[in-house]
């Protein structure tokens, strides 16, 4: 750090100090691991180039296991992407005031990881050269097409929700000097937070966080629709969208819970991101722990109770059959793991919760690669034979690609916009009495 | 309005991208044939000939556009086929257009079977074998050359002969197929040929092993039966197998009955013993046409047993039941349904005879035929009759020729009533003589190395034999090992007659002809043995007086057009009514020149004559007593010479060894359809999907019962050593539950797509029977280890 | 209305894969390597379906010749993000191959799997080129092929039937499977025709169609066996 | 003017902007020109059709045969050029070379210039000989040309083909011409 801006850092007040410190102040881990993930990430690209340059036979699929790791990792970052505008958005749109130092970091995971949830479609394509035929050649009852515009327009209004809030605090970095200037004062956008600015912003901020809420749902029950509309055994289900929108969301939370935990370690935010925080989203953990063994026994159940032949091909193979494995991990990674340790105030630390959030996000990947590849590889028809699918190192080097490409950019992006928002926690402060009030107000009893 | 920074940038890319998208369509994803800026007519013909590639000759019709051969076809003109055609015809083009084929004359330089070689012009090449066939003669040792032919019929076969004949060679070794069924023909009617079966108009056909439709001397023939006439289903042929595996025949056909390996006899007599105990067998037939049915006394006064006590005292359901391990009820069943058809024929080959008492079980299934006097007649039995070609000039044997011809061949046969496997007979007595016994090898269409189930005798051989000449036009595992190598034309290329194998009993004599200009510098085996002959000149040239083969087959055409029967072949209108025609006896004559005659057929693709005189007595049996004969009493003299017992039937039941702690499980060899000996590699669509299993591809494989494979604690799908007392190869497991627990089914002639050969004979434990010297094909036991 | 379509009488097919060779001679379809194959990527728009059942001796085998369907109702239509695949009003369900993008959802939406896609691009040796057919474009990699009734074929009856101033006979129009069955098992035609042999046979008490209670209305028909 | 924007307001060279140009080169210009390059026809002779349809009063079908009976509608080869050209005919030093070349035995292989993808199902018969289409509306003024054009005179590509067919209301269908 340069003499200058360490003086400018110090001159700023405590929230300052401690949330752009990360911007102007970047230690040599930082570097290393930067390099290590834009290294996977590189290894990602190459690999990406061979499979285009010598075809998808460079993967692993086959027939009939068509789809594999790219639609696993589209449909699992897709459910990361509802961690955070959904999450913000309903404690935004529902007054939960610990909202306030975790939206952030929730909006840049969304933002970020729509975009390498969006290109594994194309990466999974075998003519990305045509990808434009979607938009010139719409066919409309094409769930992938109803997929492409809400996701993008998913994208753009999440970009949005993630850009607005953080005006605020771009005007700030602009005004306390301590970092490209010009870049800030162009991002800025010339905000200067005049009570009418401010008014104009959170309404703005409001009716996004509104507006959000059904596209998040869409996006995400279009996926599970990309499933359930074809008559293939256990996708050809009802509960798929549902069922993936709850995913999304307990894949989300998972999520948040471990960048918040590696960001409150990394730049010691010990006094934002506090234990309550880990304890309340734990216990929405919990309860979507709760929800996801719901949908996911009534799916098992009516499978089960129909017996057709087809379906129970698929249904064996899951639960005893070839991808037991997966199956059981996936029930201890989505349930038992973070129901014993959530359900109890005393594992449900920062500690706890970080375990049970990787725990979480392991599991929800391999709920979808229990949903993509079982029954693609078991056709319905008893007739014709069961197909095997082991992804090749291609596959494996581009999924690992577009992980580090994401923890690569979000390690980025802290650098360049503080990860917790300086103006809503300085606003939580201001209105701890209004806050008090409107308690109080909650439990008046009839005067 | 001026743009922005980014504005601009954005453009740019975008611009970029999408040129780039465009640019890269035609360089990385333009399909792989090129772009071809000349044209072709794109002229369309469809070109009849017969296909070459297996022993059953069917008609085909190639359809060729701008002189490429794009799809191959059945000829609806061809009796025995009309119009199908089976998958490895099908993939005839891919063989015709195989990447790897040999396109001009090779010479070896350095080691044998190192691989390296030099191009040579015909004329060099053919001048290389003339000397050497030259001075082999000067030097009076004509009876160094020999010549090793695959299958090989009609006038290659003749023209071979001749040349070895008038050149002085006793050497002619073919691999013949010899399924023992002419033995039992001669000993039974004293008719050594192979039996005809007129599947198409038998009401029921009971076949005993036999792969009909999938690697039968004519699976064609049994599919034309299988559909019945005009596809309607009115009397269509029923097909009922018996078997020791789950074959594709079994599964397809409309019954199945599953036995022990070696007891196909034992069930023929079992179902003769319900024929005679309820009195369902034609007797009027057997009456009038048979011997030995009843007891009887022989020449030397001695009462024998006649088939009636026999059958009647051994042969009770039950035991064999117990034997067969077929239920008595089926038994009965099988009886009477093949009582009840109006004709019914009992069909047998290699399966049956192949065993230790092969001859014995073929007379006893043979005997079912007889039972029910379907024998020379429409829909059983049928002795067909050869087409009447002009035969080729008697040879001119000269006294060179006549000394080397009666120094007569190396390996003697062997057995009373059968040559067993000739070839490796020769190989072995190559590999006993001194070097140099023979000097020069002629391989037609042979691959010893690789489908010989003694490929060590046949190395030994080749040691010792100075000069080995191939013709093959791939390099396989013998070719590898020859000093020359003289590329024959593929067989859509070459002029050869292709008459229909034995089994279909009406003569076809089919003409193949080039569908495509062979390539340049390509020629015919037959063209090229032909110069040799004139090269040699004398004798040998004056036996052989024909420029090429071409010309032999039109001149031997001549005999058809003389012979007052038959036509060219023609729609299944024209061909019904010709034989009609000729069954009242009116022949009319199509032609009335022969170039006229010779055009058409080339044309249709061949000659046939569908007439059978069913009158004839000669048809039926050649014995000296005029019947057929159910005890043949030269066999009962063999049999009792040998201390087997003076009577027939008795030791149909195999009496082999049983399986032991080290060998559990019965090897139990059987051919594909799609693939034969070594050419798996050639037909990719064929080595695709070769089999019933869907999840094979191009690797040889072993099918094992579900029990067994667990027992064993092998999985689905994993290699294994198929481990015998001589040896091993290695396979794919398949878990297959139409094999019984005991046994272990492999098919032969398979290759891995690396081109290691997976061939099960070569684990057989030599022994043969010793009536026919015909190997046993089920008395090997192996096990199975992990690969 | 036309409407093509095919019966396969399971009692006269004996399995011998002389359709599936046929379709491959016919339609260009590439072979892959061995190692390929091992992996499930064999093409075969025309396949014998084979299911063994119960054990030695009393095994039967279930099987069935399976080409595409060709549904009325084809869920592969519907998910097709760009149109590449669709039935045309003769009902034959088409592919595109310029127009295919390669995502694979037709493939995993047909209950039948006769979707096929080209891992990689065909590979032809110059020899090999020249034998394919002049009437079917070879297929780029990365994309989905399938049977297509040889519609190829139906082309050239059009327009032979066009110049001959008539409509298009069951003769004119055979796909290669149907031409080479060497028992007659595979007939095909105009469902919609009664003069056409399909029509006749389509109401056969035996006749059935696979997986009918999905609603996809296939068009090929098979006859049950009788044995 | 460029070279002004290239440089900011306190005149360095703004190194993205060089490199957006540079880019745009290559894609405006190098990228056209190899994919062109790449797609002239060449000829073995330049033929001067204007000479032969105009002067001499030949059909089209004269050289090219099959128009109205196949698919190709066929090229002229020696054999045909063979009709006239093996004595010199006329003044221009191409007829000479033409004569010349015979002579010589060349096999004079013209190359198609109209060149349709492989996935498309055409034939001339249904074009010329069915629907009556006249050579012009798809080749152009060809027959006008004095030397043998590079590239084919009407970009003939699914939109102009679809565009005829709604005029003439022929089959929109996709597998009437897509194989």
């Amino acid at each position: 750090m340069r003499r200058e801006v360490a003086e400018k850092l110090a001159s700023l007040p405590p929230d300052e100090r401690v949330l752009l410190r990360p911007l102007v102040d970047t230690s040599r881990g930082f570097y290393v691991m930067a390099g290590v993930f834009g290294a996977i990430s590189l290894l990602g690209l190459v690999s990406y180039i061979l499979q285009v340059r010598y075809g998808l036979g460079r993967t692993g699929l086959n027939r009939p296991g068509y789809w594999g790791i790219y639609i696993i990792c589209f449909v699992f970052f897709i459910g990361i992407s509802h961690a955070g505008t959904l999450i913000s958005a309903i404690l935004r749109v529902s007054k939960a005031e610990w909202r306030r130092s975790i939206t952030r970091s929730a909006e840049l995971i969304t933002v970020l990881v729509i975009g390498f949830g969006a290109i594994q479609p194309v990466i999974d394509l075998g003519r990305p050269d045509r990808v434009l035929n979607v938009l010139l050649h719409a066919q409309w009852r094409s769930p992938l097409l109803w997929d492409v515009i809400s996701i993008g327009l998913y994208f753009m209004s999440c970009t949005i929700y993630l850009y607005l809030p953080l005006l605020p605090d771009l005007a700030i970095i602009r005004d306390s000097g301590i970092k490209a200037p010009r870049f800030y004062r162009f991002l800025a956008a010339g905000y200067t937070d005049t009570p009418v600015q401010r008014h104009r912003l959170e309404r703005a901020i409001g009716v996004l966080s509104i507006v959000v809420i059904p596209i998040a749902v869409s996006v995400h029950t279009v996926i599970g629709w990309i499933f359930a509309m074809t008559l293939r055994p256990m996708w050809h289900s009802t509960i798929f969208g549902p069922y993936f929108v709850m995913g999304a969301i307990y894949s989300g939370i998972a999520a948040i819970l471990v960048a918040m935990a590696v960001l409150r370690r990394v730049y010691h935010l010990e006094n934002y991101f506090k234990v309550v925080h880990f304890d309340y989203l734990g216990r929405l953990l919990l309860i979507l722990s709760l929800l996801w063994f719901y949908f996911t026994f009534a799916e098992y159940l009516t499978a089960f109770y129909g017996g057709e032949p087809g379906e129970m091909r698929t249904f064996w193979a899951k639960l005893t059959g070839t991808f037991a494995i997966p199956f059981w991990a996936m029930v201890l990674g989505c349930f038992v793991i973070p129901l014993a340790l959530m359900s109890r105030q005393a594992t449900r630390t920062p500690v706890g919760t970080t375990i049970a959030g990787i725990a979480v996000v392991i599991g929800m990947w391999l709920e979808r690669y229990n949903i993509v590849v079982p029954t693609s590889v078991n056709p319905r028809w008893e007739v014709e034979s069961i197909g095997h699918y082991l992804p090749s190192w291609i596959e494996l080097s581009i999924m690992a690609g577009t992980f580090s490409g994401f923890i690569l950019l979000y390690m980025i992006a802290t650098k360049i916009v503080p990860i917790v928002s300086i103006w809503e926690i300085k606003e939580g402060r201001a209105v701890v009495q209004e806050v008090a009030d409107r308690v109080a107000k909650y439990s008046e009893s009839y005067a | 309005m001026r743009p922005t920074r980014r504005e601009f940038l954005w453009a740019m890319g975008a611009t970029a991208a999408s040129v780039g998208l465009r640019w890269s369509s035609d360089l990385v994803w333009a399909p792989q044939v090129p772009d071809d800026l000349g044209w072709a007519p794109g002229t369309e013909q469809f070109v009849n000939s017969a296909c070459l590639i297996c022993p059953a000759r069917c008609g085909i019709r190639g359809r060729v556009v701008d002189d490429r051969l794009v799809r191959l076809g059945g000829n609806p003109f061809h009796p025995m086929n009309a119009g199908g055609l089976c998958p490895r015809g099908i993939a005839g083009v891919q063989m015709l257009y195989h990447p790897d084929r040999i396109a001009s004359p090779l010479r070896r330089v350095g080691e044998r079977g190192a691989d390296s070689w030099e191009e040579i012009g015909w004329d060099e090449a053919l001048g290389q074998l003339g000397e050497r066939l030259q001075s082999l003669r000067a030097t009076g040792r004509p009876e160094a050359l020999a010549l090793m032919a695959g299958y090989c019929a009609g006038s290659m076969h003749d023209l071979w002969r001749q040349f070895l004949r008038s050149y002085g060679s006793p050497h002619y070794v073919a691999e013949d197929y010899d399924d023992g069924t002419s033995a039992v023909m001669e000993l039974m009617h004293g008719i050594a040929r192979r039996p005809g079966f007129d599947l198409e108009r038998a009401g029921f056909v009971l076949s005993f092993g036999s792969p009909l439709f999938e690697s039968w001397w004519s699976p064609l023939q049994a599919f034309a039966a299988f559909a019945g006439p005009d596809g309607s289903d009115d009397g269509r042929t029923r097909f009922v197998q018996i078997d020791t595996r789950f074959s594709r025949t079994a599964a397809h056909a409309n019954d199945w009955v599953g036995v022990r390996p070696g007891t196909f006899g034992v069930l023929a007599l079992g179902i003769a013993y319900v024929l005679i105990r309820d009195e369902l067998y034609d007797a009027g037939f057997v009456e009038r046409h048979v011997s030995g049915f009843e007891d009887y006394t022989d020449r030397e006064g001695e009462r024998r047993q006649g088939y009636r006590s026999l059958v009647m005292r051994n042969y009770r359901t039950e035991e064999v039941s117990a034997l067969t391990g077929v239920p008595v009820a089926r038994i009965t069943a099988l009886a009477r349904a093949f009582a009840q058809a109006e004709h019914s024929v009992a069909v047998f080959g290699h399966e049956v005879t192949h065993a230790p008492s092969g001859l014995l079980s073929g007379l006893a299934v043979h005997s079912l035929n007889v039972l029910m006097g379907n024998v020379g007649r429409e829909g059983g039995v049928l002795f067909g009759n050869d087409p009447p070609l002009d035969p080729l000039p008697d040879p001119r044997i000269d006294a060179v020729a006549r000394a080397g011809l009666e120094r007569g061949s190396l390996a003697r046969t062997p057995a009373p009533f059968g040559g067993g496997d000739p070839a490796s007979r020769f190989a072995a007595a190559v590999g006993d003589s001194p070097s140099e016994t023979i000097d020069t090898l002629l391989l037609y269409y042979a691959n010893p190395l690789a489908s010989s189930p003694r490929p060590d005798a046949w190395r030994e051989a080749l040691e010792r034999i100075p000069f080995v000449v191939s013709f093959s036009p791939f390099l396989d595992e013998t070719t590898a090992h020859a000093d020359l190598i003289l590329p024959d034309l593929l067989a859509f290329e070459r002029w050869q007659d292709a008459p229909t194998p034995v089994s279909y009993p009406y003569p076809v004599w089919g003409v193949a002809r080039p569908l495509v200009a062979p390539p340049p510098g390509g020629k015919h085996a037959g063209d090229a043995m032909l110069a040799v002959a004139r090269q040699l000149g004398g004798s040998v040239a004056a036996s052989l007086p024909y420029d090429n083969v071409e010309l032999l087959l039109k001149a031997r055409a001549r005999g058809l057009f003389r012979a007052r029967r038959g036509m060219t072949l023609g729609d299944a209108f024209e061909l019904e009514h010709h034989r009609q025609m000729e069954e009242r006896g009116w022949w009319l004559p199509e032609h009335t020149e022969f170039e006229a005659f010779w055009d058409e057929l080339v044309q249709r693709g061949g000659w046939t004559d569908l007439f059978l005189d069913e009158t004839d007595p000669a048809r039926l049996a050649r014995t000296p007593s005029g019947r057929v004969d159910l005890t043949p009493a030269p066999l009962l003299a063999t049999l009792a010479a040998a201390g087997r017992g003076g009577a027939l039937y008795m030791d149909v039941a195999e009496t082999s060894a049983a399986t032991t702690d080290e060998f559990p499980l019965r090897l139990l060899p059987y051919r594909v359809s799609t693939l034969s000996s070594g050419t798996v590699a050639l037909e990719r669509w064929l080595a695709e999907t070769p089999g019933l299993f869907p999840e094979v591809h191009w690797d040889p494989w072993i099918e094992v019962a579900p029990a067994t494979a667990e027992a064993q604690k092998l999985g689905d799908d994993t290699m294994v050593w198929v481990v015998a007392a001589s040896g091993r190869y290695r396979a794919r497991l398949k878990v297959f539950p139409g094999t019984a627990p005991e046994n272990v089914c492999a098919p032969y002639g398979l290759r891995h797509p690396d081109g290691e050969l997976a061939n099960p004979l070569q684990l057989l434990d030599g022994s043969s029977d010793a009536l026919t010297a015909l190997p046993n094909w089920s008395t090997t036991f192996v096990r199975l280890e992990p690969a | 209305m036309t409407r093509w379509g095919m019966v396969i009488d399971l009692d006269r097919c004996t399995g011998c894969a002389a359709c599936e060779v046929a379709c491959k001679s016919e339609n260009n379809i590439a072979t892959v390597p061995p190692h390929q194959a091992e992996m499930g990527r064999v093409m075969s728009w025309m396949r014998v379906l084979a299911h063994t059942v119960g054990d030695f001796p009393d095994t039967h085998l279930e099987f069935y010749p399976r080409p595409c369907m060709h549904c009325d109702n084809p869920p592969c239509i519907k998910v097709c993000p760009v149109r590449a695949t669709y039935i045309d009003p003769e009902g034959i369900v088409g592919q595109i191959y310029p127009r295919c993008i390669g995502c694979r959802y037709c493939a995993n939406a047909c209950p039948f799997t006769v979707k096929y896609f080209n891992w990689y691009g065909p590979e032809w040796s110059d020899s090999e080129r020249q034998h394919l057919n002049p009437d079917v474009s070879p297929r780029t990699k990365g994309v989905i092929e399938k049977c297509s009734f040889c519609h190829h074929r139906l082309q050239r009856a059009r327009e032979q039937a066009r110049a001959e101033n008539r409509d298009v006979r069951e003769e004119d129009y055979q796909p290669a499977c149907a031409e080479i069955c060497p028992t007659r098992a595979i007939v095909f035609g105009d469902l919609d025709n009664p003069t056409h042999h399909v029509a006749e046979l389509k109401e056969d008490p035996r006749a059935m169609r696979i997986m009918e209670d999905l609603g996809t209305q296939p068009k090929v028909y098979y006859l049950r066996a009788r044995r | 003017m460029i070279a002004q924007r290239l440089r900011d307001t306190r005149g360095r060279v703004r190194p993205y902007l060089v490199l957006a140009l540079g880019i745009a080169l290559i894609a405006a210009v190098v990228l056209p020109v190899i994919a062109l390059g790449s797609s002239r026809v060449p000829q073995p002779v330049a033929f001067n059709h204007l000479k032969h349809t105009q002067d001499l009063g030949l059909g089209c079908e004269f050289c090219h045969p099959y128009a109205r009976t196949r698919a190709h509608s066929g090229l002229p080869d020696v054999t045909t050029c063979s009709m006239c050209h093996t004595s010199p005919q006329g003044t221009s030093a191409e007829a000479a070379r033409v004569t010349e070349l015979i002579t010589a035995g060349d096999l004079l292989r013209f190359n198609k210039l109209f060149r349709m993808p492989d996935h498309v199902f055409y034939t001339h018969r249904r074009h010329v000989a069915i629907a009556e289409l006249s050579c012009e509306t798809c080749h152009g003024d060809i027959a006008h040309t004095e030397r043998p054009p590079v590239r084919a005179l009407v970009k003939v590509d699914m939109d102009f083909c679809l565009d005829c067919h709604r005029k003439q209301g022929a089959t929109l269908d996709c597998n009437a011409c897509h194989r």
